[in-house]
């Protein structure tokens, strides 16, 4: 059985396809990365998985069950996790505060987790992900705060989360180099761990080192699958999306 | 002959310093970048230029929040515009293309870039519009599409449609990359540097990921902190150790 | 019935026009609407039966002025508040209540506050007798959504308006002024309003009261068609004009007051953000 | 307790931005005035000056809550001290709640809402509410009105009838005394129809009644924009009488406003005494004095109650002899005086309303005519003309 | 160059409080913690008891629609503007009306069961509302009370126009104003509480972004409706106090005055402080009496007294205090400053 199966999966905002009849399939404890041009559907196939949209047609398995359709909040509790390409966070709540909302949640309760003081251990995750602990970094406000530590605050809550299934949307985007380079190793961590995760990404080089294997969409489709050595050397890929060397 | 020069420019979030005694110019006819990571203050620096930060400190004031104060001064074309409000600095020439993609999101892709020639004659706009659908081809096969529900990176290509439909002479562009998928990077630095040609643009960008842009740009800053830090042309950029490995990630394969 | 139907929804768009139009291009809500809608309505009043002027010359004027105090209420009390939505609404709310309070004040209750019709008379349409007045609104009310409709959409300032009315910000950065345009949608706002006061009122008599009762009707038909949308003001105006009277014909005329407003739950709870508004999904969009 | 010299209290708790109410403090402050000029009222043996202290309640006016209309009313009475209150013309809902605080305060009051229910919530502990009277009552319109109707049926054979009236508890109670009069009586009510107050288009009965050829639209309604209901039947030539009450066209200022729009329309004055009656003096007296100190009164109806009421008050201060609340209380109760809307004596603490103004006080139907005339027809006592067919249906 | 100054802004230098420790040095900085936070109290104290009746019957009336305004300061602060905070205050005064007059309740029990069973109504009427966002939710606050009034006028249930009355009375005026303080400072410092709780950031992270929250793996449905029972619990009770006080409830209850009151409330003192709201509350209130003075005009120069205070300061009186209390100000020389962290 696999660990998460997206099968035929289509959806359609009035006359535009977004996604169309998309099936792949990702096993426990490995990296897929999503790729496809600007408006090839990335996105919204997250949003399917994670149940911010309903899909027209398909079915999302994970772990044999059907869960398309379900309410996000339910399929977070299922241990699915995301995180958002325009960054999320509560802008009024200080840093650490953000992830008290997480910690609510009744999966983290059902996981045995965290009784007791939420904030040292807001805090901790805060500090494994980058925040430095005894600057004042995590207790200022998420509204001031630039825009490489907003993008580790989405990490962190899914980490919060202790999803098993994580969904990357654009975590890249509007990173530095030196930021990439940071938490490309929490990553390649969390996998080690047995998470599973999707990333979708345009940062192909850093995503390449990473991926076990990558699905390219183009125009709603799946145009390619294969590990990231196949890909590269796929030239419909090459001219649909990279356009460029590596 | 310098067409934009900012000279001492300090930028302060009430207590906190986001530009620090900042001076950069931009001749004419080149293509400037300012390189920096994040909160480095390239779009406090870019909000600047454009006047914005005029209106957010107004806006603060009334509302009690937090005080901005700017010191320094910013030069156009031999003339002090540090006081002058956005739209008349559009009317002379400077538009600015805002980071992360705010577009008119009820509007459709045309309505937006229809408004956005709200300075130019019926002919212009229409020019225009063929600049930018040119530019970015499929943002004419989704001139009906409302802009709110598109796709990031098609956004982004909106937003930079929208900044050329003021017809600048000198264009801001703050991190026009952003999200956009590799192909489209390449095609829309190539658009930039045809755009300069074909309409005697200036244009001034930043980034923080800076690769994409070495072949078009003629000198570049990089700014820290909001303080210089490094400046030159395009090959005393590369050639630096530290901002080669730092903004161009040119390095960082080796290692 | 089809016709009196038509005829009240027409006017119920012509009431809410102006209310959409301030709201559509600079997201103000101009709760003093009432207000101004009472004040045309007063001010062609004194002009006509007070100082004597001719009709015309006072229905003018007095849509002049109101549109004046529209445009000095956004210089001198609004823009101090641009962005505080809930402080613009109670700014407004004040001062259309200070309008209508003071009318009140100063003696505008009672039944003497009228004005005349333009032509007097009425006209058989389907068998029904109708009161010129009313035709009159009609078509006045199809002019006005025609000239409305081509200058948000074809007009440069039309089109202005509706990127202020979207991400000031960017406006901004390619060179229209907020400000400006802002405040000459709450005259263009205001002046609608009395125009709309100017032709309607001669059917019923000026009442302070329905200075309140006209700001809810706005409300409702300009939330139920999306706030953004002229056409969704038609279109809203249509359905709660029609529902308004087939429930009065058909139902019960006690409930002409309730059924629109529950038709109104109705549709929102089925298109959240109105008939033609679509601004929920672009808020969710992720 | 009677201080040597201080004037009597009189508190007016009111919403004075209703003409009723205006025209009622008028009519007030012109008893006041006569009474003082007269050297004032003779409480024991010692003659105390009136003096009025009114109070903005606001209750007429749409979106104001209870408990602001109770707090000036409270306002009034802690701290100007009123010795009696007239209320003027008020919301029954706070007529209702506000005589609870009467009772607290035990203060002498004359009422004038439509309160239907100001009867049972007296009865229902007479003891506790001694101090509350009313002046107002709907029941007896329905018998006048009925005996308009039967005149139309004698004189024009007229049997067909469509109510419309107010979504108001007053004006349905009225209207339903009514359909069963016609029930009763044999005639055949084609519709009834409810407006909500400040509803504007009143076309759909108007077709219906046109429809259905339908000879009387009875109607009852005190908001503003039923001028608009008699407009529409005069645009749309209904061809039928309207008749029941409208207080729009109540004053003798509507012909001005309306014009001969409402040529041929019969309204009902509830208080009689609001009109110059030839034949009943004190009525033409009332209407000439209040036309005299404050010209043309502004609406056709309660004043003259509010003017009786004062007198009435006096009357009970001057034979209890003094300003202890429960003796004027028992000495109002025994009440019976000639005031201009005929005798007024009391039952149930209410006013006594009847077809003689020489017996009760009388309820006035008159029918606007040419010229702008009010001409009453009902009741015979006070009669000056006959009905006449509206030009519609002629 | 270095002759440009610009004004600086900082805390006044009392760190107070340290992870639940008050270190605090001396009286006056004991003082300078304690008299903000006594000072009110107190104040309300004396006014509550000490001034004449008809006052103290102003100032229970006052301390009523301070807790509306700070219940509508919460709803709001979990994003849920609401413009009909009457409906709210209707419900509770007609449920405890309803239990005082048809099953003849005393007067102990008919406020808290009018209380819950009202918050209960509440919040089922506004349940279908939940997914509206902005002033698309606003508006159907606003629409509901005035559709429910409609529903009482043409149905004539619950008393119809003319409302229930000869409700029971409150046995004095003591316990009546012990009673709205009481209730006032518990709902101010409960909401407090729960503001600064775990459990209170919820309620903000909703306002902030909705998507996010659901993306955290909690239902916002839930918690919106948790949010609305909480303050409608809040205005029900005031409803059902406000029925006993005077004895009768009618269809005004659901007056608009009732539903703006708060919002003149919040946005005079500040939204989202909660203090801000109930100052709002304590100078409107009286304010709008001692106007009464003037008779027909005195909601024009309400009104216009309000518009006033709004324009000239947007940001709310209680922030603009808590600035000037808790920073100070100074001259700096500007360029050469150095960033704070
Ligand atoms: N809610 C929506 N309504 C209408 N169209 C939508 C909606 N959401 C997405 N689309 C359209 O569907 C297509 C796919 O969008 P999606 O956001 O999935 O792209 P993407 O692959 O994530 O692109 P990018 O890399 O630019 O973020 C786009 O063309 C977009 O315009
Ligand atoms: N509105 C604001 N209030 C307070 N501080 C701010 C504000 N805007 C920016 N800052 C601070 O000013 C500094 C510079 O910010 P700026 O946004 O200009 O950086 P940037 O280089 O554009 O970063 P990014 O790459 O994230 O866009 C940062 O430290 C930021 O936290
Ligand atoms: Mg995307
Ligand atoms: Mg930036």
């Amino acid at each position: 059985m696999e660990y998460l199966k997206i099968e035929n999966l289509r959806k359609t905002f009035g006359g535009v396809v977004a996604v169309d009849n998309v099936s792949f399939d990702v096993e426990q404890g490995t990296l897929l990365g999503i790729i496809g041009p600007n408006g090839s559907g990335k996105t919204t196939t997250v949003n399917l998985i994670t149940g911010f949209l309903k899909p027209d047609s398909g079915k999302v398995l994970f772990k044999g069950r059907d869960i398309a359709g379900l309410r996000a909040s339910k399929i977070t509790n299922l241990g699915i996790g995301r995180t958002f390409q325009m960054v999320k966070p509560f802008y009024r709540l200080p840093a650490f505060k953000n992830l008290v909302v997480p910690l609510f949640s009744p999966r983290v309760k059902r996981m045995g987790g965290h009784y007791g003081e939420k904030d040292t251990l807001a805090l901790d995750i805060l500090e494994d992900i980058g925040f430095e602990r005894d600057s004042a970094v995590p207790y200022k406000p998420a509204s001031i705060l630039p825009h490489g530590y907003l993008k580790r605050l989405e990490m962190a809550r899914v980490i919060a989360l202790q999803s098993e299934l994580i969904v990357f949307d654009e975590l890249y985007s509007g990173l530095t180099l030196a930021e990439v380079a940071s938490i490309s190793p929490m990553i390649e961590k969390l996998i080690e761990t047995g998470k599973t995760i999707i990333m979708v990404e345009h940062r192909l080089k850093e995503l390449f080192k990473i991926a076990h294997k990558i699905v390219v969409l183009d125009q709603g489709k799946k145009i390619a699958e294969g590990s990231p050595r196949e890909i590269m050397k796929q030239p419909s890929v090459k001219k649909a999306y990279l356009g460029v060397e590596l | 002959m310098s067409m934009l020069s900012v000279k001492n420019l300090t930028v302060f979030y009430e207590n906190a310093i986001a530009i620090n005694k900042l001076s950069i110019s931009v001749n004419k006819d080149e293509i400037v970048g300012v390189i920096g990571p994040n909160s480095a203050g390239k779009t406090t620096l870019m909000n600047t230029i454009s006047g914005l930060m005029l209106d957010t400190k107004l806006k603060e004031d009334r509302r009690g929040g937090i005080r901005i104060s700017i010191f320094g001064s910013v030069e156009y074309l031999d003339e002090n515009i540090t006081n002058l409000w956005p739209d008349k600095r559009v009317r002379k020439g400077i538009a600015l293309c805002r980071e992360r993609h705010p577009v008119f999101g009820e509007s459709d892709v045309e309505e937006n870039l229809k408004i956005s020639g709200y300075l130019s004659s019926k002919e212009q706009v229409k020019e225009s519009l063929s600049l930018v659908y040119d530019t970015f081809p499929k943002l004419l096969t989704m001139r009906r599409r409302k802009a709110g529900l598109m796709s990031g990176g098609e956004q982004q290509m909106l937003a930079i449609g929208i900044a050329l439909m003021a017809r600048p002479r000198l264009l801001l562009l703050d991190e026009p990359l952003l999200g956009l998928s590799p192909n489209i990077q390449a095609q829309l630095v190539e658009a930039i540097q045809k755009i300069k040609q074909q309409t005697n643009m200036t244009i001034l960008i930043t980034e923080q990921f800076a690769r994409p842009l070495i072949p078009i740009i003629d000198r570049g800053y990089v700014i820290e902190n909001g303080m210089f830090a490094f400046g030159g042309s395009k090959d005393e950029l590369y050639d630096n150790p530290d901002v080669r490995k730092a903004y161009f990630g040119v390095d960082y394969d080796e290692e | 019935m089809l016709v009196y139907g038509f005829i009240n929804s027409v006017i119920l768009m012509m009431i809410a026009l102006g209310f959409s139009i301030t709201f559509g291009i600079s997201r103000v809500a101009n709760f003093s609407h009432g207000g101004f809608y009472i004040l045309g309505g007063i001010l062609t009043w004194y002009g006509l039966i007070k100082l004597g002027l001719p009709y015309f010359l006072s229905a003018g004027l007095s849509i002049i002025i109101v549109g004046i105090i529209g445009a000095v209420m956004y210089r001198v009390v609004l823009v101090r508040l641009r962005g505080l939505e809930l402080s613009e609404v109670i700014a407004t709310f004040s001062l259309g209540i200070v309008i209508l309070e003071l009318l009140r004040g100063l003696g505008v209750f009672g039944y003497e506050f009228r004005n005349p019709v333009f032509i007097d008379g009425s006209v058989e349409i389907f068998g029904v007798g109708v009161g010129i007045q009313r035709i009159i609104i009609v078509c006045a009310g199809a002019v006005l959504l025609l000239i409305l409709h081509v200058f948000v959409h074809h007009t440069k300032m039309g089109l202005a308006f509706r990127g202020v009315a979207q991400q000031e910000h960017t406006a901004l950065s390619v060179g229209i002024n907020p400000d400006q345009v802002s405040m000459l949608s709450l005259a263009m706002g205001s002046i609608m309003c009395a125009l709309a006061a100017v032709l309607i009122l001669p059917l019923g008599v000026i009442s302070v009261d329905e200075g309140y009762d006209i700001l809810i009707k706005a409300l409702a038909v300009c939330i139920i068609g999306g706030l953004e949308s002229t056409l969704g003001v038609l279109v809203a105006a249509f359905i709660i004009g029609y529902i308004e009277v087939l429930t009065s014909m058909y139902i019960s005329s006690s409930l002409t007051s309730v059924i629109p407003l529950a038709c109104m739950l109705v549709i929102l709870l089925i298109r959240p953000s109105g008939i033609f508004g679509k601004s929920k999904e672009i808020e969710e969009r992720v | 307790p009677a201080e040597k010299g201080k004037p009597i209290v009189i508190g007016v708790p009111s919403s004075f931005k209703s003409i009723e109410a205006a025209d009622g403090l008028k009519a007030i402050t012109l008893a006041v005035e006569e009474i003082n000029a007269k050297g004032g009222v003779k409480v024991g043996n010692e003659k105390k000056m009136l003096k009025i202290e009114s109070i903005e309640t606001r209750d007429m006016e749409p979106g104001v809550p209870l408990a602001d209309a109770l707090l000036a009313n409270e306002k009034l009475i802690l701290e100007k001290k009123p010795n009696v209150i007239i209320q003027g013309p008020t919301r029954s809902e706070v007529l209702l709640a506000a005589m609870d605080l009467y009772a607290q305060y035990k203060i002498p009051s004359i009422n004038n809402a439509v309160a239907s229910k100001f009867v049972d919530k007296y009865l229902s502990n007479p003891e506790k509410y001694r101090h509350c009277f009313r002046m107002f009552d709907g029941k007896y319109v329905v018998a006048g009105l009925g005996d308009v109707m039967a005149k139309m049926n004698k004189d024009y054979g007229f049997k067909k009838a469509y109510i419309v009236v107010q979504d108001a508890i007053w004006a349905v109670g009225i209207a339903n005394g009514m359909n069963a009069w016609y029930k009763n009586n044999g005639w055949e009510v084609v519709g009834f129809d409810k407006y909500p107050t400040g509803a504007s288009d009143f076309s759909s009965t108007l077709i219906k009644a046109k429809q259905a050829g339908v000879q009387v639209i009875f109607c009852i309604f005190d908001m503003p924009q039923s001028g608009i209901l008699v407009q529409q039947w005069k645009d749309m030539k209904i061809p039928a009488v309207f008749a029941g009450f409208i207080s729009p066209l109540m004053g003798s200022k509507a012909w001005t406003t309306f014009g001969d729009k409402i040529e041929g329309v019969i309204n009902i004055c509830f208080d009689g005494g609001n009109l110059p009656l030839e034949k009943y003096p004190p009525a033409k007296k009332f209407y000439e004095a209040y036309k005299k100190r404050w010209g043309e009164m502004q609406v056709g109806h309660k004043p003259a109650v509010d003017y009786d009421g004062v007198y009435a008050m006096v009357g009970a201060i001057e034979r209890a002899g003094s300003l202890d609340p429960d003796k004027i209380a028992k000495e109002l109760e025994k009440t019976n005086m000639v005031g201009c809307t005929g005798r007024i004596h009391f039952k149930d603490h209410q006013y006594v309303f009847g077809v003689d103004p020489k017996i009760d006080a009388i309820s006035a139907v008159y029918q606007w005519k040419k010229g702008g005339k009010r001409v009453p027809i009902f009741p015979d006592s006070i009669a000056e003309g006959v009905i006449e067919k509206p030009a519609s249906m002629k | 160059m270095s002759t440009e100054r610009r004004r600086e802004r900082i805390d006044r230098p009392i760190k107070a409080v340290t992870d639940d420790i008050f270190c605090l040095s001396s009286m006056r900085e004991i003082a300078y913690l304690v008299i903000p936070r006594i000072l009110p109290i107190v104040g309300l104290l004396l006014l509550g008891f000490l001034v004449p009746t008809y006052w103290r019957k102003v100032i229970v009336i006052t301390f009523i629609m301070g807790m509306m305004a700070l219940s509508w300061d919460f709803m709001a602060s979990c994003g849920l503007t609401s413009l009909g905070q009457a409906l709210f205050f209707a419900i509770g005064a007609y449920s405890s009306a309803a239990v005082n007059h048809y099953l003849g309740l005393p007067i102990y029990l008919s406020i808290p069961l009018g209380t819950l069973i009202g918050a209960i109504i509440s919040t089922a009427c506004i349940y279908p509302a939940l997914g509206l966002r902005g002033i698309y939710f606003s508006m159907v606050t606003l629409i509901i009370p005035l559709m429910l009034m409609r529903v009482v006028e043409t149905t004539g249930i619950l008393g119809g126009t003319e409302g229930i009355t000869g409700l029971t009375h409150f046995p004095g005026m003591f316990i009546t104003t012990t009673i709205s303080m009481a209730a006032l400072w518990a709902t101010f410092f409960g909401l407090r509480r729960l503001i600064d709780s775990d459990y209170g950031h919820i309620f903000v992270a909703l306002k902030d972004n909705d998507r996010a929250v659901e993306a955290s793996g909690l239902s916002i449905r839930w918690f919106k409706v948790q949010a609305i029972f909480i303050g409608s619990a809040i205005c029900c009770f005031c409803g059902a106090f406000m029925t006993h006080y005077y004895m009768s409830v009618g269809m005004s209850a659901f007056a608009v005055d009732l539903s703006i009151f708060p919002i003149a409330a919040s946005v005079v003192g500040g939204m989202g402080t909660l203090a801000g709201p109930l100052l709002g509350a304590i100078i409107l209130g009286p304010l709008s009496e001692a106007l009464r003075t003037f008779g027909s005009f005195r909601v024009v120069i309400y009104a216009a007294l309000l518009g006033t205070f709004i324009v000239t300061l947007p940001e709310g009186l209680f922030p603009y205090l808590a600035r000037k209390y808790q920073q100070i100000e100074r001259w700096v020389e500007a360029p050469g400053g150095i960033s704070e962290d």
